[in-house]
């Protein structure tokens, strides 16, 4: 009772739909939110463009807080949250919001460890000229540390695919969900492969992607 | 003059404790609107943390900074913000933004102060070519040769139409040739402009050129401070008197003394000239008055200030008593350095 | 080597819930009577048998028949039945609705995603009227088995512990019966459950499992044994909220069960 | 039959113990492993010291291949090189393996990611002084880099904490299994998360300590 | 004299096609072992991309460099690593290990040397006091002046005793003083240890103390080489004449030129003083003879090489005819520059 491809070939081509889907989605959400939460980290910090030790130390121990949760529990914790925005627990929706959650407060933590050895100098020429923070950030900080920021976010893309494959939990769905229930559980190693390869390269190809981005944001 | 920088009793330290670093300690001197004001010194003296109080890239650790009318050293950082468009900088390590390329970096402060982007570009332009990149627009400051680098940070200091403009060693990673454009630049923007320019550099030359007043710094304290001409010509302090002395290049040195003496007959006697103490014509009369020969084998006379300075090295001969009398008369206007230690080498 | 079942060389027994009440009592009691067992715990399903086959454990207790069945065809193994445990309903149960019938057209159920509870999960949807599975569909059916034009409801298979949890955004769930006690859940209120003597739920024995030379060692025999004295049925019983029925099927009677349903299996 | 505070008492430090075995070794294991992985990265990548084409894809792929695997099935794929190690697929033991793995390549990314923009000019004035590439990097590369490193470390750490909850898979026990096992799946909030609390309380002690590490390394 | 480094024909293009950017450009030269070698330019000509090719910093795109023998050009990085710590290298950046303390980034080329603690750490005391920083051993680079981060790059590329010394505008950060300090530092190593010293720089004094022949570089190629008493005294390109003119400030700007006219009653002429043509004794010797009266108004007389140089602006009164004869008698020796120009302004 092997898998049948050509049978249940529009099943996993939904697998593959719900991936794009959820990893679309919580990259946009936590790609953002992370970036403002990672940028908060930096500018908060001792020494940073608005050093502030209480809103640092609030962020610093709540995206710790968060962070180490197993999954499965802080989705649940946030059930109720999940129902006020897409109306239930379960589906492929409510997975995206404890994942963009999640992906968010990684994503910070990258941001922030990207950011934090930038050189100062090229700082204090922004401010001798009179401009804002949020100015600075913008035009001089993220500009000047893309690279790696770039391979930092196909990090976070890599974590966000592979917790996509937690969907299943709530019935979610998506290819690692497909790799788990319908090969990994059923024992049948060909399906678990051949999904995981798909898995592996759409990772590839955002990697590459990547990379070639950060090369060339280096000049080099 | 209207004053347009004021600094009473500014220190600034780095760390605290024993192993505090007293960087700038208790300078008290005001700047007019309009003058191009000279900062020199020993390397590590103060001269950059001094300009980097003045746009508040510093905090000021006591004393009080008061630029335009606007007290800095109150000031938050917030407050700040709105008088920095005002003052522009040139780094001595450039800071230029690595990931833009030359043109940004000199469009930058024009974004920061909302310029619109015809009146950007055409600013830039401008710019770049005046400091000879024009060529270079497109290329990123890691493609850049060091006085490239400092062209282009110039320019960015510029680009905004400043008030004030702090100018921490401008030159210092230029050619002569190059050095003069920009220094006339300088001159020029002074004088159209009217911006108040803060000149920090070692270049002697570039104070001579520039500056109206000059301040020199040791550890951290200003020793002497006044118009160039008598700074350079009457220097109180053993530091403006090495500095001096190292920029005219008009003194030689004892090497070169006892070369000299080993090379020409007669007695060596440094005189200086002065406008209004000794002009060389008067000197060469005085010489002729007693029938002395004196021929130049070092020394020089530039101007400082549009007005002429320096010494001449002289090799007398003639009769040591007619000597003697045209040395009395010349020291009755003029200073008049006697090597009696070469003397005795001769004998 | 000591022997199996010394204290040095205590039997290996994997299970899934390790904190259930009878395994203390079990373990006091094997080693009053001289054999001394070390229970494993394991989180996921799939981990307990590939581990016997590969000899890390000496027998298994947390699966029925037909889940026995599916991994030994799957996997070519031949893990093989030694005793029974017992049979657990498996109920259906709503926050929304008291009856099947209040489930409204188009409603979304919930059934644990593990591949044989959401097969009997998606049978006692058909039993209830809630679903009609496709012709062929099997004794392992899943989701995409469903006939959806002639079925009443959506299911949605998620995680066995989210079916509780999801209670409040689903019409229903199909709740595993050993989360009931925990999740406060009464068996009485299901509103629909199979039964556990019914023909139909002997693929749903749960049994104690050994590698197939092992199946007449007598140290696991007289664990079997053990496993059925009163102090550790009434813990089964009592975890499962009252609702597990004790099984006692002789381990050939469970071998053939296991011939059966790995043979419709193929 | 709520959690029995008192008497499971022991049953809790046990989880925690192995909690602190798993993250021990995986990290130790990981942080060292992807520390050179990394640094391969890094060195190998065009415009670095040792750049190689060749080795670099291979090293890019391979990362890229492992990193998106779901856990389990990975856990599953090792199983052989697990029982290599350990004798047994089964145990704490043999969780820590695969979860080693993973850190390495998830640590690799992480290093590689804070070395790419490192300043060329200091590594350019090491080379004219003759030093080989391999003292560079221990010289200059990773002193000059260390602030971002240990930001780093202190992400990796957390996401290996995370990982831990899934030991309980192949019956590793530990923290998170605990809190999976006596409290999620038991309803039992309360344990849940009392235990969750401890393990977000470990987290912040190291981020902690990174944070000051990386705040003395800047010299601020 | 050995020669240690020699290029052939060696080309540096940074990028390709169109955009590419020709830095050096068929360059052919040798430096003999033990001189101390200047190379000037304008910014941009390709100063420091030719000292870095001859450390394999940058790679040669066509042409065969050799150093000490050995050939660069042709050599990978592994056989460069055993090339380099013969040379040490002064960056114009500094580049400096910024997490380092000054003490441990001028002790990183002895470690990779191979010293041992001891001798290590006496060595880094010693560089260190002599540029001045024994204090600052244990700040970070970020805690420097400018001044004092050039003087730790200077230590540390001293510090393991190279053959060779690039040094890339070595001292453009420091003041008079302390550059005169690294000035004589770099002599006495030359003298005492043989170490060859290649040196970039603008500053035209550097090359006359410190030089023995002089490369003038311009868009990549060096257009002007040899003795820089030569090339100094007799300058064949305009790029030279300019340098050196900027240099020695010793002829007046038309703008000098015309505040002289204006306050100097008299003919203005500008006499060359060179050690083989006119010294200034002969000079004054010509007028006198002529009964011409000879106010020096501008100018100056240095040393070049230990040999003196440089010109006299002088006011010279008497009879126009008289003044006419003696300006021919001098253009027999040495060089006259007239200004009919300013005779036009003052009728
Ligand atoms: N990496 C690079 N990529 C592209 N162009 C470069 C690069 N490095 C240098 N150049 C260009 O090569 C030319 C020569 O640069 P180089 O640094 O050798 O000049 P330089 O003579 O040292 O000037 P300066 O006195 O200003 O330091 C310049 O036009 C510069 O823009
Ligand atoms: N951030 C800092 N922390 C500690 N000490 C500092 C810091 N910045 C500067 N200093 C010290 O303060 C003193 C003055 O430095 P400053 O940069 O003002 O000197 P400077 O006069 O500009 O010298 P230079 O001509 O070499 O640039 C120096 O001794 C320097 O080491
Ligand atoms: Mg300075
Ligand atoms: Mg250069």
């Amino acid at each position: 009772m092997k898998f049948d491809w050509a049978e249940n070939w529009p099943q996993f081509a939904e697998a593959f739909g719900q991936t794009i889907y959820i990893v679309a989605i919580a990259m946009g959400v936590g790609g953002i939110v992370g970036l403002v939460l990672g940028l908060a980290l930096y500018t908060t910090r001792r020494g940073g463009l608005l050093q502030n030790t209480a809103v640092f130390t609030v962020l610093n121990v709540l995206v710790n807080f968060i962070r180490p949760i197993p999954f499965v529990i802080f989705l649940t914790a946030v059930g109720p949250v999940t129902i006020a925005i897409t109306g239930s627990r379960i589906g492929t929706e409510a997975f995206i919001v404890p994942a963009a959650i999640m992906a968010s407060f990684a994503t910070s933590r990258i941001v922030e460890q990207n950011l934090v050895a930038l050189d100062r100098g090229m700082i204090e020429a922004a401010r001798s000229m009179g401009a804002s923070p949020l100015r600075i950030i913008f035009t001089v900080v993220i500009p000047e540390a893309l690279a790696p920021l770039i391979l930092g976010y196909t990090f976070i893309f890599v974590a966000v695919v592979d917790m996509s494959a937690l969907a299943g939990l709530v019935g979610g769905g998506g290819l690692g969900d497909f790799a788990l229930t319908q090969g990994y559980q059923r024992f049948d190693w060909a399906v678990t492969w051949i999904t995981v390869l798909v898995i592996v390269a759409l990772v590839q190809v955002v990697q590459f992607v990547g990379n070639s981005l950060a090369r060339r944001v280096l000049h080099r | 003059m209207s004053e347009i920088i004021r600094l009473e009793g500014v220190h600034k330290s780095f760390g605290e404790g024993p192993g505090a670093v007293h960087a700038v300690e208790d300078v008290t001197l005001s700047i007019d609107r309009g003058e191009i004001f000279g900062v020199i010194g020993y390397s590590g003296a103060g001269k950059s943390t001094l300009v980097r109080l003045i746009n508040g890239l510093e905090t000021v650790t006591s004393g009080r900074l008061v630029v335009d009318g606007a007290e800095i050293s109150a000031m938050r950082e917030k407050q700040l913000r709105e008088v920095r468009p005002e003052i522009g900088m040139i780094f001595q390590q450039f800071n230029l933004f690595p990931s833009k390329t030359v043109a940004e970096n000199v469009a930058y402060p024009l974004r920061v102060a909302g310029w619109d982007k015809a009146r950007r570009e055409a600013r830039v332009a401008e710019l770049l070519s005046f400091v000879g990149l024009a060529d270079k627009a497109r290329a990123r400051p890691t493609q850049l040769s060091g006085g490239q680098k400092q062209r282009v940070g110039i320019a960015r200091a510029l680009a905004s139409e400043p008030k004030i403009l702090l100018a921490d060693e401008a030159t210092s990673a230029l050619d002569p040739e190059t050095t003069r454009d920009i220094l006339g630049l300088l001159r020029r923007v002074n004088a159209e402009l009217g911006i108040t320019i803060v000149v920090i550099t070692h270049e002697m030359d570039v104070v001579k050129y520039l500056c109206r007043r000059v301040a020199v710094m040791e550890r951290g304290r200003v020793v002497e401070l006044g118009e160039v001409y008598d700074v350079f010509s009457r220097p109180r302090q053993d530091v403006t008197r090495r500095f001096v002395g190292t920029s005219l290049r008009d003194r030689p040195s004892p090497e070169v003394l006892a070369r000299l003496a080993a090379t020409h007959p007669g007695t060596l006697v440094t005189v200086g000239i002065q406008e209004d103490t000794g002009s060389s014509a008067r000197l060469m009369r005085t010489l002729g008055e007693h029938e002395v020969d004196g021929a130049i084998v070092y020394g020089g006379i530039t101007e400082i200030g549009e007005r002429p300075f320096g010494s001449l090295t002289l090799a007398l001969t003639g009769e040591d008593e007619a000597i003697r009398r045209a040395l009395a008369d010349l020291g009755g206007y003029t200073t008049v350095q006697e090597y009696p230690e070469l003397e005795e080498l001769k004998r | 080597d000591a022997a199996k079942g010394s204290e040095d060389n205590p039997v290996k027994i994997g299970v899934v819930g390790s904190s259930d009440p009878q395994w203390p009592v079990f373990k006091d009691l094997a080693e009053k009577e001289g054999i001394y067992v070390d229970i494993q715990n394991f989180s996921d399903y799939n981990q307990p048998n590939p581990a016997l086959a590969d000899g890390d454990l000496d027998l298994n207790q947390f699966q029925h028949i037909l889940y026995l069945a599916q991994y030994n065809e799957a996997d070519n193994q031949d893990l093989t039945p030694i005793g029974a445990t017992a049979v657990y309903p498996l109920g259906l149960y709503s926050q929304k609705h008291t009856s099947v019938e209040e489930i409204p057209q188009g409603g979304e159920i919930a059934i644990p995603n593990d591949v044989t509870n959401q097969a009997r999960a998606l049978f006692v949807l058909q039993e209830a009227g809630l679903i009609t599975l496709k012709d062929g569909a099997g004794v392992v059916p899943q989701p995409a088995d469903i006939d959806a034009a002639a079925s009443k409801v959506k299911v949605t298979p998620v995680d066995a512990n989210q079916t509780v949890v999801a209670l409040d955004s689903v019409d229903a769930s199909v709740v595993n019966n050993d989360f009931l006690k925990d999740a406060g859940l009464d068996a009485n209120d299901a509103l629909f459950a199979d039964s556990a003597e019914s023909e139909g739920a002997r693929p749903y024995i749960n049994v104690w499992v050994s590698r197939a030379e092992d199946a007449d060692n007598p140290t696991y025999t007289k664990l079997v044994e053990l496993f059925h004295d009163p102090s550790v049925t009434e813990a089964v019983k009592d975890a499962s909220g009252g609702t597990a029925s004790i099984a006692d099927q002789p381990a050939s009677e469970l071998q053939d069960i296991l011939t059966e349903v790995q043979g419709s299996l193929k």
